[in-house]
């Protein structure tokens, strides 16, 4: 009789997991297809209609009918259902992995009971113009979320409408624009003020709204540079947009000091508070001087990622700014809830109707289920968790924490591996990829690629120390033994679902394939013009 | 009550205090508030936040939220016929199966490697769309159609260096809106009209607005106001002519039946996923498509990731990955082409499924079905004294003009009688088109049966009587 | 319509015709019917079936089930006290979702390497169960808790070569009447008192029938009638004095607070896990435990499935199988303990699902608030003129008789003025005990509020007034 | 640019599928406490309860309470979540893959719309004692669902409530049992007689209902020995309890005869139509002459297995036994539909209430997507595929189908590698673990285990062609490794999750540990032991 654990114990503390993700090795779709397979069938029109009308396609004009029927593969209900369940098990997914690795994207647990309640009939059927009167349930939930956010930032008015993130800051850039425009200053005000480490969303959706982008690089200490900030702010200053804690994991103590910079001048303040997951209930939009902040729902208020969205986000203003938000946005006259669209100076829509539902109801039930003392015990125990991760990776040899040294994060960290590459050769790319052998991962983090060879790590409040301390035991073997034994790094993954990709096809126009068919396309014409060359 | 206080919450496992402890002494802090050292006093908030205690166990938060949800009457519960830009389509129960997998519902931006799947399925996705709308390039979904939309048009300017476009009339005045903000900062939008009898776009009016300066024609197939263009070519064609694009609107689940764009010389085609397999969810079902032909000058113009085809160091394995990720806000900041973030690939993976089960078969059957249902609604309504539908002649698919301007009854008014019966009559667009007074779109899709149709008509018979 | 009629069923990929031409050439047949030749003309049903005809399409389908289910009530519409065997309890999302998985749904009888999840979530499953009733062997459940007590005495016969069983009056005529059809081949079944003050085993009653020839003693905790027996060991030291065994039902949800049979002198528990994380579904929610010591008299006695932990070929791998796999039917055949076969594993995997998520404290919990609510409701009750509860002066978890006899009011009306409030009231047990005429079983669970008790109360004073 | 598609099919046609399991090397639970974490919390009583009636457990007797808490793991929500849905990837499941190897079992495609149905709360929210007024619904569906019964058998009145096959099987034993007392003849019949190819419960079931088991084994070709049955019934015939097709998949063309020769003895016979899939609407339990049958709805009826149940079974009889069925009944007065109690000669409980009424719903759902057309389609691409995958089984060296040659069979076919494991020492067994590396298996079939090296493959309706050439190209391509490389088939698999067990512990009382307890209490002794002796 074998002492399994005994034995296991003796692989390590942690033992590290002897993994390997699914691996189906599925045709794509069109592959499926067998002739005259059926999936779903749509319902028969009754005879009584078919007498009534005829065969109406037939009576179109011959311009508008489709000439051949689409070329869709052909495929059985039972084999469409396995073609999607095996590729789902070829993702890991937070519900499956120890997900801190995505650092800058709050990757936390979204608890099952809400997406139940999201997809309740009495949500998934409605339609969004139905009558007020059927829809005072989700209008009291909306209603009732604002009122949430309002405690959360400190400011004065909300609307639920952007679809994610991004859009939340595309529509708090549009309402600044709004804002100078009606001053008058449209045309003087075309400069946004953003950091280098806020999320690039920041700069990229500002410059969509018509506005110039200043950056401010960090000072020595990794904070934001208070002289540069200075120096950037002028009369051509629309507005400063910007993270606060950074994608660094920092925290700007001065932002009060740059709010009142930028409002000495005219320009208005955006706080980016996708990063609030370490400091909720903790430090306010509204303490630091903000007129306008956005959350993303999918970030700190737990709603799933859903492999890129559906997701949402809100955005909220002081009461100065609230006649430019987008419409409609819900009232309440003290007995029922409506949504008013007569609002003159909004900027208009952002997206369809009155934002994500189904995402909205989900954030509403997890500030629910934690309520104000909850919610701060998010932020304390995601900030603990960060900064004891920091302290474990720390003691891996070839890793630092740029910027701020000795001081605590909020809620993650940017690392760098730069002294291992120099090291070992091997990337930063190659040791997430390895740490995928073992069913977990990290991304190498986006823009800016100023921390040399980095990965960013936010471990939420979500994860136990155990899983803290299995994560940071796969890092520091797989740093290890990009020493030992670069060849297995540098060739990673080895134990996911599929292999490194060839890249070359991807940057060139002659051999991208973005879909099947241009894939098959590019097939022939290469074999062609193989053929002709030979 | 007080005793359960010190509970450690079900979703916070380390706010078990012996994990707390173990993890605070490792860090050498004596309690969590020192990890907030770089926050000043002056920016801490003191008080306590006005939100409602905690319903921490689950029966309690649940009685809580279907209360709330309780309050909602649903269209499974009505017979609905408002559609708008939002359809009351049937789900098939596999879609729902597959966009609830924990894997692809939590998932995120993993590698091409362990996230092979969520690759795979919006490389699928984009493939059969491709072949919906006979188009060889199909980004990962953005947030919705308005946004593709806007997106598509801004991508016209970008490629033809241009900064005007000319929308028809016929849109909605929410995607207008929208259209109008998201162009405002460097692109002028100008209307042209639609013939007032036929609903299709009107020639002459696009013809005199157009100009050198035009970077896109912009119409919809079917319109907003549910007229089928059978003009395609000639609209396109007049864009093309002054070297404009001819950017299309269309929704996707005509096109079992319908030409897509791309046959009727649109460039860029754009629209939202919501009718293959979405549940409306008071308008969270929703997710933008932008197709192309696949040329750089296009294909650099997207903000939305695309994912493409490759081989890897395994011989026979598909891999897939980001094409010309350059391009994107990720690599390049306000460098990239608008911006790319979180949106709707979901909705993308889903209708990938939807399209798979239906097939070329299923998508042409749908078609026929809608339009016989709906013609057969129009015809029925039209028998009501007073009632007019369809208002526009031009050919229609699921959506047609109600004109009950006739029957000396407001549609406010008709509809609320509806309602009391249990009907959600289709949308009101007195307020909306100024030449629409007294109308309203209905929608009628393969989920209402003849009884259902017989029952709206009865009822709207009484309603106007 | 008729043009669809070829059409391949969904279900059935090889009804469409080109795969069934290809196949029946390869085999070398002319068509499906020459593949029946073993059926003689004679038996082959050349009628149509008196089956309706198909809803091929989802939507009709759903539209036609949906329609029959909304002509039922449930629970969660209503206020609820029916227990007696199917309890209402809360369940957690997470357990729906595991048991949704479709993996989980679909697997069957893989070996323990393509199902290791199943032999491994079976096997925490029985590990977790094993720790709440304090045994070292719980087996794959079987069918339900009729099932598992009925084999339970069953095992007793066997492990004791004695043919008789002792069952307490205490039980339902459904269990009791399973146990008989059960135990009918074989062995008596002989029925012992309760209590008729405090609804306790009545030990002289006990004493008086027990025998050498008795196999088992069977009591229940807390018994059908709701009262937890408080002389549990003097039952079983009654049973172990003649050489019987004490056999125990046990509602697995009590034991948070209650004592495990185990600790009374139980050799064989038995239970359905129910309570554990299943919807009543109108019964569909049940298995049965059956639980031991680790002793080979007992453990080849089972009937189920018991799966086992063992290493592997790869060092630090745990392994799981079937432990004394020649015990069963599948092996033996009619020399195989009585029979397995498919059961209920689905509930087995949820079961452990909820224990892991209740913990230690949780189901503490769970029993402390559960106990306070339905002592408030009992206490509340009492209150009413004529109205008696608990009806019997033992201790109570989540159950108790009501006595409404005094009331003059018979509980068939009382309980219909109850519905037309929509609220189920407890179960009559007019008909089912002689002595309990006029007397309902109430349940009252962590699912009910101060304000459901409330208003039952309020409801039954207006009843009864 | 690389033609994968082209690579993929010069790889083979059809291409074996370069699989490998998820394998996620998961702890034990209780290898995942954590003191203090919870998974869900309970609602807390209010204070107005609390006030009512105190601490209530204090108050009970201090023998009724438990000493200790359970020592159960103590586990965050996410933990728990992770740990099960990692178990789920490490299970194949008919949704997966092609799972034609399970024979005997219909397996088949559970369509995901009937599993949304059973799960509407206005199912699975109804308490079993309702009053009837208000689960109008839930019976009709039972009524309904035993008139479509009645229509695939001929029977005159069906029963829902058994659990599943056996508890069917013992249900009919019962009947049988009943009738015979009825009779007086109780004591004088104590036989029934089975084939060995019959599906084991009916003797096992038969047993348990106290019936002497008389087994007939087959003739020379393979069908039930008619001599035999001449032979074995006499004045002591209870019964005879019968499958056809058999497990071996062979029709017992003289059925009728079996059939009249028992009931000329004065016994009854009960048809087991667990294996009904391939002859729904093609043959039927009354034209056979049949008193008594059953269905798996698991089975022929789609309903999902769920690892092992909640299944579903229902049992018909002839008129004349009726009154025998288990307690209570539908029955429908033409306006209502009520449970029918007031049976006085019926067996009486089966099983708790009235049948596993979500299985039921599936079921009927099932019945009314196919009609009578579909049903009768399911039958006939069910043989067709069982015939067609026999062609391509037969067309490998070393495997043969026993019995009944150059016959077609009906459902299934019990094949026998007796040859092949001749020539190479290869077990069946080892076969079907082999096949698991390639995300298929079989399994070596149950009792009777006369044919020798058996497995048992069963094609249902719900397999495609393409399906079937995979599951044959695997199964060919391990039958030539076997004689290539019997080393890589006997030591495997080695893609799944997990690999070979040590057997050893699972027969010893001393190793065997069926609970984490016993298993550590045994380390413990074992250690303990070997210290001793040492
Ligand atoms: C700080 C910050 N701002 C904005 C965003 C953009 O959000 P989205 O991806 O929803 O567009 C993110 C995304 O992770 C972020 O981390
Ligand atoms: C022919 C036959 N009879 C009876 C049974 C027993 O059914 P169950 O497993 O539901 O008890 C089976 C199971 O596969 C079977 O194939």
């Amino acid at each position: 009789m074998k002492d399994i654990p005994a034995i296991r114990a003796a692989q390590g503390a942690p033992r590290l997991r002897d993994f390997h993700q699914a691996r189906w090795d599925e045709p794509v779709i069109f592959e499926l297809s067998a002739e005259g397979e059926r999936g779903v069938l749509v319902p028969e029109t009754e005879p009584g209609i078919e007498r009534a009308v005829g065969d109406v396609a037939a009576s179109l004009p011959r311009s508008v009918l489709r000439a051949a029927p689409p070329a869709l593969p052909e495929i059985s209900q039972n084999r469409v259902l396995r073609h999607y369940l095996r590729l789902s098990q070829e993702n890991l997914g937070a519900d499956l992995n120890v997900d801190v690795g995505q650092g800058t994207c709050t990757m936390k647990y979204s608890p099952k009971v809400n997406d139940v309640l999201a997809r309740s009939p009495k949500l998934a059927e409605l339609h969004p113009l139905q009558d007020e009167e059927t829809v005072q349930g989700i209008l009291e939930v909306m209603y009732r979320f604002e009122g949430f956010l309002k405690a959360l930032s400190g400011l004065d008015a909300f609307s639920l409408q952007p679809g994610a993130g991004s859009a939340a800051v595309y529509a708090n850039a549009s309402i600044i624009r709004a804002y100078h425009a009606s001053r008058g200053e449209a045309d003087q005000r075309r400069e946004i003020i953003t950091t280098v480490f806020s999320h690039p969303s920041n700069a990229a959706c500002a410059k969509t709204a018509g506005f110039d982008i200043v950056t401010l690089h960090p000072d020595a200490d990794g904070y934001p540079d208070w002289k540069a900030l200075q120096a950037a702010v002028s009369e051509r200053t629309a507005g400063l947009m910007i993270t606060n804690p950074e994608d660094t994991g920092i925290f700007n103590p001065r932002i009060r000091e740059f709010v009142d910079a930028v409002h000495e001048v005219g320009g208005l303040c955006a706080y980016d508070q996708a990063n609030a997951n370490g400091i909720l209930g903790i430090t306010r939009a509204k303490e630091a001087g903000f007129d306008l902040c956005h959350f993303n729902l999918h970030k700190t208020f737990s709603t799933p990622h859903g492999c890129g969205g559906p997701a949402g986000a809100a955005i909220g203003v002081t009461r100065k700014l609230a006649r430019f938000l987008p419409v409609p946005v819900v009232t309440f006259d003290g007995r029922r809830y409506h949504l008013d669209y007569d609002r003159p100076d909004s900027i208009g829509k952002i997206r369809p109707w009155y934002g994500v539902a189904p995402v909205i109801l989900r954030a509403y039930a997890w500030v629910r289920s934690l309520g104000p003392d909850g919610l701060r015990e998010v932020a304390r125990v995601a900030v603990l968790n960060n900064n004891y991760l920091l302290k474990k990776m720390l003691e891996i040899r070839g890793v630092s924490a740029p910027y701020a040294k000795g001081r605590r994060r909020i809620e993650q960290v940017r690392y760098s591996w730069a002294d291992l590459t120099r090291e070992t050769g091997v990337h930063s790319e190659d040791l997430g990829l390895r740490a995928a052998d073992f069913g977990v991962h990290y991304w190498t983090s986006h823009h800016p690629w100023i921390v040399q060879e980095p990965c960013t790590l936010e471990p939420t409040e979500s994860y136990s120390k155990a899983d803290l301390d299995e994560y940071a035991a796969i890092i520091r073997h797989v740093a290890e033994e990009a020493r030992r034994d670069p060849e297995t790094v540098k060739t990673a993954p080895h134990r996911s679902t599929v292999h490194r990709n060839d890249p070359s096809p991807m940057d060139d126009p002659r051999q991208w394939a973005i879909t099947w068919r241009a894939y098959r396309r590019k097939l022939r014409e290469t074999a062609g013009s193989g053929r002709r060359k030979a | 009550m007080g005793k359960r206080r010190s509970t450690a919450h079900p979703y916070i496992p380390n706010s078990a205090r012996a994990a707390k402890e173990a993890m605070l002494r490792e860090i050498g802090a004596a309690s969590e508030d020192d990890l907030y050292e770089d926050i000043p006093e002056a920016l801490r908030f003191r008080g306590r936040l006005a939100i409602p205690e905690a319903l921490a166990s689950e029966p309690e938060l649940r009685r809580h939220v279907e209360g709330l949800l309780a309050k909602n009457r649903s269209c499974a519960e009505s017979l609905n016929f408002l559609g708008a830009g939002c359809t009351q389509h049937f789900v098939p129960a596999v879609c729902d199966e597959i966009n609830a997998r924990a894997e692809f519902l939590t998932a995120y931006a993993g590698e091409p490697y362990d996230d092979h799947g969520r690759f795979q399925s919006l490389f699928d996705y984009a493939s059969l769309m491709g072949e919906l709308l006979n188009m060889d390039v199909v980004n990962v979904p953005t947030y919705d159609g308005f946004q593709a939309t806007a997106t598509g048009l801004r991508m016209a300017a970008r490629i033809t260096g241009r900064s005007e476009v000319l929308v028809s009339r016929a849109v909605s005045a929410d995607k207008l809106s929208k259209i109008r903000d998201y162009l405002r900062p460097r692109i002028r939008v100008q209307l042209f009209d639609f013939d007032p009898v036929t609903g299709e776009p009107d020639l002459a009016s696009l013809e005199e607005a157009i100009s050198n300066e035009t970077a896109a024609v912009y119409f919809e197939s079917p319109s907003y106001l549910g007229v089928i263009p059978s003009c395609g070519d000639d609209v396109s064609a007049t864009a093309h002519d002054v070297g404009a694009l001819s950017v299309v609107g269309v929704d996707p689940s005509t096109l079992g039946v319908l030409a897509p764009p791309a046959d009727y010389g649109a460039d860029i085609v754009v629209g939202d996923l919501q009718p293959l397999g979405m549940h409306m969810a008071y308008g969270g079902g929703h997710a933008g498509f932008i197709a192309t032909r696949d040329e750089p000058r296009f294909v650099l113009e997207y903000p939305s990731r695309l994912f493409g085809i490759t081989s890897t160091s395994v011989e026979g394995e598909y891999g897939f990955g980001d094409v010309a990720f350059e391009r994107t806000s990720f690599a390049l900041r306000e460098g990239g082409k608008e911006w790319v973030g979180t949106a709707a690939a979901l909705w993308g993976i889903t209708a990938g499924a939807y399209l798979a089960l239906l097939g070329p078969q299923g998508m042409r059957e749908l078609g026929e079905t809608i339009l016989q249902r709906s013609h057969y609604a129009a015809k029925r309504l039209a028998r009501i004294p007073g009632v007019r539908a369809p208002r526009f002649r031009g050919a229609f698919f699921h959506e047609f003009v109600v004109d009950f301007s006739r029957t000396g009854k407001s549609v406010t008014r008709i509809h609320r009688a509806l309602l009391r019966r249990g009907i959600f009559g289709g949308k009101d667009l007195s307020s909306e088109f100024a030449s629409l007074k007294g109308c309203a779109l209905y929608s009628v899709t393969e989920v209402h049966t003849k009884g259902d149709l017989d029952r709206l008509a009865d009822a709207i018979e009484e309603a106007v009587a």
